[in-house]
Order: structure tokens, then C-alpha cells, then sequence
């Protein structure tokens, strides 16, 4: 990890995001993220939440504009560092991107084994924190052998078993019953107060409303809210 | 690299075989039967150029002497013939010898003999072959210069076809192998990129995880050489046992028709069909990952 | 469609599933569906409502019980006659389960070509019914070009474009957000309203609150309530 | 299957092919070469079966005649030979054309003939071939009792190894032939499960939206026709050429080695191979997809 003292985790400077079909999905958003925050993304559906997220662990180039994350420059940094860039983060995909060739544990464990831990450490962590998601019993079973929550509960183990600065979740309760979504909360709440940097993009309100944690509000590819600790914001 | 992730990577290997099991044998059907056909070939040709070379190598030329030479004269002949560049064997043909032959030659017509009222007309000779075929013109040349000699001959238009022949056959026999060269390196490849476009997600998720191109790579590479050795080596095993088979074969049916022996044929051939396979697996799985890693 | 004027849509008796590696998902459910309900399936992450909804259309078989839907009997039907069964439900899959080579259009259009329908019919329904979601502009787009909530969309356009009699909804509002999933609930309740049944397995505890719907609510494969019109039955 | 339903499928092959464009030309690849080398052999042993029958039907019997027959027993003879069975042609050589022959073979050694001191040894003969030559042996011995005939003879060890020969040629060729048809299929339809692998997730989610098997497999049976068509189109293109060009080469550096003409050989194996295309292309789609269909 670079610069682990720097205090902005994620600087964005009038970043811009246009895909190859012309969708705009980001406009010029500048938005600073400090050591140790939990920030809610929270949007209408294809208001630009995900694009935000896959900027971050460089999976999409912006299509102009400044972002640092964790210290690494995203739009200038040469190809053979973005593993780097990816391995200071934990990354809950909205479609989860397990490995369907390997089980729970595999895929759990796979994120270590990229940074080359010692097998020991392995087998200890990816049973502790499948145990955290409640997995436990479940760790010898293909992706396709479990319930939607269930993948979304292996994502969210695989992002942190590494123990990452920062967390990127996108969606990571969309699959869960309310009763697991607050487990899951729990654990991240737990997880930031160690100092990890938490940011989440979510539908839930009631967790939005409930944790009264920062919220960045986009809408159509911009921020059009950003309140230190705010609700979902929609009255419905 | 660490120990632990090399020891990973073999037993990821072993369990992606496992996993993917179908897909992998038919990447190794593929590799044995291209390679098999490549091999077929490569030994057929291989022959046929052995056998061009046997008939280029007979190509002899007749050196007549004249019939008023001492037997130190013929010896002094021989002495310079055999000193001569490029010549491979000198062979005296005396003149009853030389009738001998040629009543065989006549066959059911040997009875034309009888006419000739047992005179001789033939003149000693000697018969001389030259190492490299294409001498034989300009050394029978040299040669009905040298004294005692009354004419040298070859059969001219013979040796003409001959070459074209065996020219035809080196250029067709190096055509067929560079095209079933490349067209294995196609098929090949070819097949594992669709192994590996199957597998395309699973190389993105793992990039998206922080794995670097190599550790995704080195693991694909094995496979690949897995494969090509498999494959190489039943495509191997399947062509010592046609050879043996043909050798067998053609050694019944037609003594006259001889094969490069078995060894050490067999084994030049198994290293070649081998190496093939483990190089086109392995170049075949990193060129076909290449486009996949860039996420 | 077999006997529409059958009174029960599903009936479901003493049916059990049990997967290959020995999970108990169902376990001895007896469940009557009447044409025109609308039921809310309830109950944790991996309790067994996605098997429930898989039993529905014969994507897998169940271990021991006997099933009707729409007049099939599911368990003895032959192979042939899937298709038929499965055209006269409407399914909402909680992994959407696009195709990928196909366009937004093309995806809702695909429900109406196995059906034969004549082209025109085609263009007029599937325009109107992307409108309904929201999604006509985004008709060339490819699934992969969509946000999750968008993709969660066209799934639930598929679903509705052929008026089938039964709509088998698995999650179909888990990436949408809070003013998106009622619009979508809204389509629900007026298609409802003209005769359809619906069965929805979800986990928002405010949309099942508010509709006052009936409510089935699974626990490890066992159904532990029935109630005519309830709430989501979990307080946190 | 209505009418807008045939269209909506030929639309889907089209899309299909363009939208998997990288698959579409792997499987085309595949299928060109594979059907080339097929072709290519399969020309290759059809030439070798020709070329054995004219060497097999070459095959003559001497048929010496005793010297003090007349014209008109020569003539009679030469009625009965005619009107033999499975005799093809009779051709009379009288003495004169003999030595003629005989001394245009000896070549530089025809200065032998004049020892004869222009007597001439040689009988009149004729010369006849047979339409199958495994009836030269009986025959010359049948002709042998003939009235006039003196000795009826052939080269019996040569005969015997040209049987040998084209036995073994047209063996190894249809070994060849039926091998490369199996590994042609074999690596075909194997590209194709591939490319049909790479899609099983969308067949399955057809068949979830209520598809029936036909209407699945339809686009794939048309596009496994369309891939077959296109690469045993151009694999019969390709065998044009290189026949067209293999026969002027062997034209131009040796006359006397005659290939099959290009017409209609050309025709027929273009129509061979096409036909392969397309049935390997159709059925390789609709088994491979099969198994996939089963959800
Ligand atoms: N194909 C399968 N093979 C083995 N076990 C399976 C399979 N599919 C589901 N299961 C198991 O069956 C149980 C019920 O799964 P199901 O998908 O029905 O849960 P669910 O109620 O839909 O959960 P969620 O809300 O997380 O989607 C789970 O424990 C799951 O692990
Ligand atoms: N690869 C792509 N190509 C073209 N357009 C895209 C692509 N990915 C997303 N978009 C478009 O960009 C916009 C923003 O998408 P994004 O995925 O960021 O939305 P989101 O806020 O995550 O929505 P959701 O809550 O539904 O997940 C959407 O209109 C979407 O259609
Ligand atoms: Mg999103
Ligand atoms: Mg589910």
C-alpha cells in the first residue's frame, strides 16, 4: 500500500464518466474521502453509483478529470501497479464475481493468496471470517450451490478477509434479509472503528436513515447532496 | 515467487483439470490427433527423402576401358579414380562379369546369346558412384579423359527424371510439413482459445481481485504444457505403434521397400511430437489469456 | 395454458427438496395458491424461498411431494411439454438471468418470439412495456451496459410482456431503489388488480409492511406462517 | 413453425455470427483446414489409386509365336486372342519391330547387335494386357496351348510386386483417408461444443423463458450449416488452387508422372467437401448442444 498516512483515502476532481455508447454516467464530480469515513452512496437506479464504484479500483477509466485512491494516481498509473492498486482495497461487487470453479473457501481464500500469505494464515483467517458471515458450514459449496444471499455474504468475506484500508461496497445487503443486512452493518460499523474506510453504495433507506453516517446523494452522474450525517432522503 | 504459491499453482493445475474436466479432454483429444497427423507425415516424408537419396545414390556411371590396356594400367585407373573428389565407390566389372549380367538382364531372351557364337563384344569397365548426384555429369566428363579410358556413360535421362523426381518429392513432402505445421499450431491454439474464452470471466474477477497477470497466467501455462505433454505423448505413443505396425507391414508385403529402421527414428520422432505439444500448449495458453487479463 | 379455469394456480403437497450435496432447502411444504392472490414469500437468507420459486418452473425437480401449477403436474410431466408450463408463468429471476448477446429489446422480444407472436404485436408490446420500466431509451443497450437496477428491470419486463396468468417474481426489487421498487410494485398491483396472481419472494420489509398482502414466511424449509395479510413479521 | 418465425431464425444466425464474430472465424478456420487436409489427402490417394490401376493394367503377356506360321494362322490367332475373355487389347509385333525395340533398350550397348551380323533371332509376337490383372497368370496359360503360340509369357516376380505395391498403396490410402475423416470430425465438432460451451448459459436461459428445444436448436443447426458452408467453401477453393498448381508443377519437371484431369475431379471433390461441411457444421451443433438443452 502507498502512503498509507495520506489523510484523503479517495480525491476525485471534476471526474467524468461517458461510456462507449454515449451514457453519460458521471459529470464532473469532486468529492474528497478521509482516513476512517463510512460513506453512503445513494442514488436512483442508474444514477451513476456503481460507475463512482468501478472508477475506484480502476475497472472503468474516467473519461476525464483527477482521482487519487489510496494514494495511487487511477488515471495515470501504469498497468502492471494496478493489481497493487486493487490488493489496498476490499471490493463488494453489486453482481458478487465470485469464481464458479471454486467453492467458498477457495474463492474466500483466493484473495489472500494473491498477496502470496502463508498457508496457515490462510486457513485461519477464511475460516474466521466465514464464520463472521456465517458460512461456515457452507465453505466446501460451489457458487451455484448457494442462495443469492449466501454469494452475496462470500463477496463480502472475500473483501475483507484481507483486512483492506478501504472497502468498496456496492449493494452488498441488496440479497439479504433485513435480520443479515444488519449483521452485515454490524461487522462494518465494527470494521471502521478500527480505522477502515468504509464506502457503500446502497438502496437500503432504512440503513441509510438508521446509521445517520455521511451520504453522498448522485443523481443522473451527479452529486447533488453530501450531508456529514444525513438520511436516505427520499420520502416515499 | 514464493514456494507456497508455486506448490499453489500445481495443485490449482491439478483441480482445474478436474473441474473442467471435458474441456480438457477435448483439448487433449486435439492435440493428439493434430499432432498425430503432424507426426504421420513428418515420418512418411522423412522416408520418402531417405529414399530419394538411396535412388540419387545409385546413379552410377560406366567407365569402358579400352581393350588394349596392361592390368598395371587398370590399377594405376583405379588408384586415380578412387583419389578423385567426390567419388563414393569404384567397382571393376571385368568383361566376363559384365556377360554374365547382362544374360541375366536378357531374361527369356537369353537365347540371343547364342548368335554371338561365344566372342565377348564387352569391354571391362569399371562402375563408379559419386556422392553428391548432381556430379555425375561433369565427373563422367573428367573421367573419359583420363587414359585407358575408352568412354564414360550414364544413363542421362534417367538420372534427369530421377532428379526432377526426387526434387518433387523434397518440395511437396517440405510443403506438406510446413502446412500441417501450421495448420496444427492453428487447430491447437485455436482450441485452447475457446477453453480459455470459457474461462474469461474468471480471469477478469481475478484481476479485479488484485492478482498480478503472471499469477493468473503461470497456472494457465501449466495447463497448457500439461496438456501438450499429454496429448504429445499419446500422439507419440499412437506413432511408434503405426510405424512398427507399417514397418511390419511393408517388410511382409514387399521386401524390396525399405523403411528407416526403428531406432533411433522412434525416438527423434517422440522428442519432436512431444516438445511440439508442450510448446504450442504453452505459447497456445498465454497468447490466448492475453486478451482477457487487460481489465 | 391448461384448465385456466382451474381455482388453484399452485398447490403443493408435502414437497420436499433436497440438492445433491444433501442440503435440506424444502422441507414437507403444503402450500394452495387461488388465481388472482398476491403472496408475499418472507423468511431469511437461504431459508429456501429461491427453491420455491425454482420448483414452480421445473428448473429443478423436487425430492418427494406432489405439485400442480397452472393445471401441470410438475413432478410427472413430460420433458416436451416444460415449455408450455413455463410460458404461462412469468418469471422474475433473482440473478435476471439476461442474454447477454442480446439487446434490451431484443431480451423482452425473445418472450413473445417462442411464442410465435406476429411482429407487429411484438414491436407494440415490448415498446410499451419498456416504457412501463422506465427502460425505452436504454432498448439497444446490451445487458452489460446497464446499471443492476436497470438490468433487474428488463428482467421484470420480460416477465410481464406475454400477460401471463402467474408471475413469479424472486427478489425482482433487491437493486432497486426505494421510489423505483414502488413504481415497480405499483405495475404489480395493477396487473394484479386485473386477475394475475403473483408470488413474490422478497426481503423488503417496508413493501411487505405496507401491501398488507398475504404472506408466506419460510424458515429452513419449513413454511412457520401463513398469514392472509400481514407484515414482514421481523422487528430490528 | 410459422413463417415469421423462419425469418426471425435466418435474422438470428446472421446477428449470431456477427456478434460471436471471433468464434464464428475460429470455427471457420477449423473447419477450412481441417476439410483441406482431408481434401488434400483424399486427392493425394484418389491419384495413387488411378496411378496403380494404369500401372497394374500395363501388365502385358509375350505372346511368341512359332516361326513357320502363316499370315492367315497369324490372323486366326489373333481372332481368337481377340474374342478370349477379359482380354483388353492385342497388339501384333513382328520381328522387325522387335529389334527395333530391342535395340533402342540396350542403348550405349547397342553396338552388341552387331555381332549378330544383321541375323535376326527374334520371334514375332504379339502383345496383350488383360482387364483385371489378377487373370495374367491363367491366361498365359491358356494362350500357351493355342495353335501357333510357342511361349506365352510375363515379368511373373515383377507382376507379383506391383500387386504387392498398389495392394499396400490403396491399404495405407484408405487407412489414411477414414483416419482423417474421423480426426476431421472429431476436431470439428469439438471446435464447435467449444464455441457451443462458451453459450450454455444462454441456451439454458431460453429454455427458462419457455423455448422449445427446436426453437433453440434451429439457430444453431443453421449457423453449424452456414460455418460448414463457409469453411468447405473456402477449403474447396484452396484444393483448386493447389490441385491446379500441383498439376502444372508436376506438368512442367515430369511428363511422363500423368495426374488425374482437372475435370470433373475438381467438381466432385468440391462437392464432397462442401457436402462434409455442412453435415459435420449441423450435427456437430445439434449434438453438441444437446446436453445443454436438458434444463
Ligand atoms: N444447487 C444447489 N445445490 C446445493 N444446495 C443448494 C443449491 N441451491 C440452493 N442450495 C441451498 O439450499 C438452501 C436454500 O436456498 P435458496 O436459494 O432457496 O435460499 P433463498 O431463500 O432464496 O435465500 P436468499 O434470500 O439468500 O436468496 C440454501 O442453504 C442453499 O445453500
Ligand atoms: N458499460 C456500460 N456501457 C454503457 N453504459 C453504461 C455502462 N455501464 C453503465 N452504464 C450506464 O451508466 C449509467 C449509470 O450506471 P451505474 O451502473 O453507475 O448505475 P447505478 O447507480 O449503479 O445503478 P443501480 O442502482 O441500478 O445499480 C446507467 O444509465 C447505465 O445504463
Ligand atoms: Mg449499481
Ligand atoms: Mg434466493
Amino acid at each position: 500500500m502507498k502512503s498509507p498516512t495520506e489523510i484523503n483515502v479517495i480525491k476525485m476532481k471534476s471526474i467524468s464518466k461517458v461510456y462507449d455508447n454515449g451514457a453519460v454516467a458521471l459529470d464532473n464530480v469532486d468529492i474528497t474521502i478521509r482516513r476512517g469515513e463510512f460513506v453512503f452512496i445513494v442514488g436512483s437506479s442508474g444514477a451513476g453509483k456503481s460507475t463512482f464504484v468501478k472508477l475506484l479500483l480502476r475497472e472503468i477509466m474516467p473519461t476525464s478529470g483527477h482521482l487519487l485512491v489510496n494514494g495511487y494516481n487511477v488515471k495515470k498509473m501504469p498497468n502492471r501497479e494496478i493489481p497493487y492498486l486493487r490488493r489496498s482495497l476490499g471490493v463488494i461487487f453489486q453482481d458478487y464475481r465470485l469464481l464458479p470453479n471454486k467453492t467458498v473457501y477457495e474463492n474466500v481464500a483466493f484473495a489472500m493468496r494473491v498477496i502470496e500469505s502463508p498457508r496457515r494464515l490462510i486457513l485461519r483467517s477464511v475460516n474466521s471470517v466465514l464464520d463472521v458471515v456465517g458460512l461456515r458450514d457452507k465453505y466446501k459449496c460451489f457458487p451455484s450451490q448457494l442462495s443469492g444471499g449466501e454469494q452475496q455474504r462470500v463477496a463480502i468475506a472475500r473483501a475483507i478477509v484481507n483486512n483492506p484500508a478501504l472497502i468498496i461496497a456496492d449493494e452488498p445487503t441488496g440479497n439479504l434479509d433485513p435480520e443479515t443486512s444488519w449483521e452485515i452493518m454490524d461487522i462494518f460499523q465494527r470494521i471502521n472503528a478500527a480505522g477502515t474506510t468504509i464506502v457503500m453504495a446502497t438502496h437500503d433507506k432504512m440503513i441509510v436513515d438508521t446509521m445517520q453516517k455521511r451520504v453522498l446523494a448522485i443523481e443522473d452522474g451527479r452529486i447533488v447532496r453530501d450531508e456529514a450525517s444525513g438520511g436516505y432522503g427520499y420520502e416515499v | 515467487m514464493k514456494f507456497r504459491t508455486t506448490e499453489y499453482f500445481i495443485k490449482e493445475v491439478a483441480t482445474s483439470l478436474k473441474r473442467n474436466n471435458w474441456m480438457s479432454l477435448a483439448s487433449i483429444g486435439t492435440v493428439t490427433i493434430s499432432l498425430f497427423i503432424l507426426g504421420l507425415f513428418l515420418m512418411v516424408v522423412v522416408n520418402l527423402d531417405r529414399m530419394a537419396s538411396t535412388l540419387e545414390s545409385q546413379v552410377q556411371i560406366s567407365v569402358y576401358l579400352k581393350d588394349d590396356i596392361t592390368k598395371e594400367q587398370t590399377e594405376a585407373l583405379r588408384q586415380k579414380l578412387n583419389s578423385l573428389q567426390g567419388i563414393d565407390t569404384v567397382n571393376y566389372i571385368s568383361k566376363e562379369d559384365a556377360m554374365k549380367r547382362f544374360s541375366e538382364r536378357l531374361g527369356d531372351q537369353k537365347y540371343l546369346l547364342s548368335a554371338l557364337d561365344e566372342t565377348n563384344p564387352l569391354p571391362n569397365a569399371f562402375e563408379i558412384t559419386v556422392k553428391d548426384p548432381q556430379l555425375v555429369k561433369t565427373a563422367s566428363k573428367e573421367v573419359e579423359n583420363f587414359p585407358g579410358v575408352d568412354t564414360a556413360v550414364y544413363a542421362q535421362d534417367i538420372v534427369e527424371h530421377l532428379f526432377d523426381l526426387t526434387r518433387l518429392i523434397r518440395l511437396i513432402g517440405l510443403a506438406i510439413i510446413i502446412f500441417l505445421a501450421g495448420a496444427t499450431i492453428f487447430i491447437i491454439s485455436n482450441t485452447i482459445r475457446l477453453t480459455v474464452f470459457a474461462r474469461r470471466k474468471e480471469i477478469a474477477i481475478m484481476k479485479y481481485v488484485g492478482a498480478t497477470d503472471w499469477f493468473i497466467r503461470w497456472p494457465f501455462l501449466l495447463e497448457g504444457v500439461v496438456l501438450g505433454f499429454l496429448g504429445g505423448n499419446i500422439a507419440a505413443i499412437l506413432l511408434r505403434l503405426a510405424y512398427m505396425a507399417l514397418t511390419q507391414k511393408i517388410y511382409d508385403m514387399m521386401t524390396f521397400f525399405p523403411l528407416i529402421p526403428l531406432y533411433p527414428f522412434l525416438t527423434y520422432i517422440t522428442i519432436i511430437i512431444i516438445l511440439s505439444g508442450i510448446v504450442i500448449g504453452a505459447l497456445g495458453s498465454v497468447i490466448s489469456i492475453k486478451r482477457f487479463l487487460e481489465v
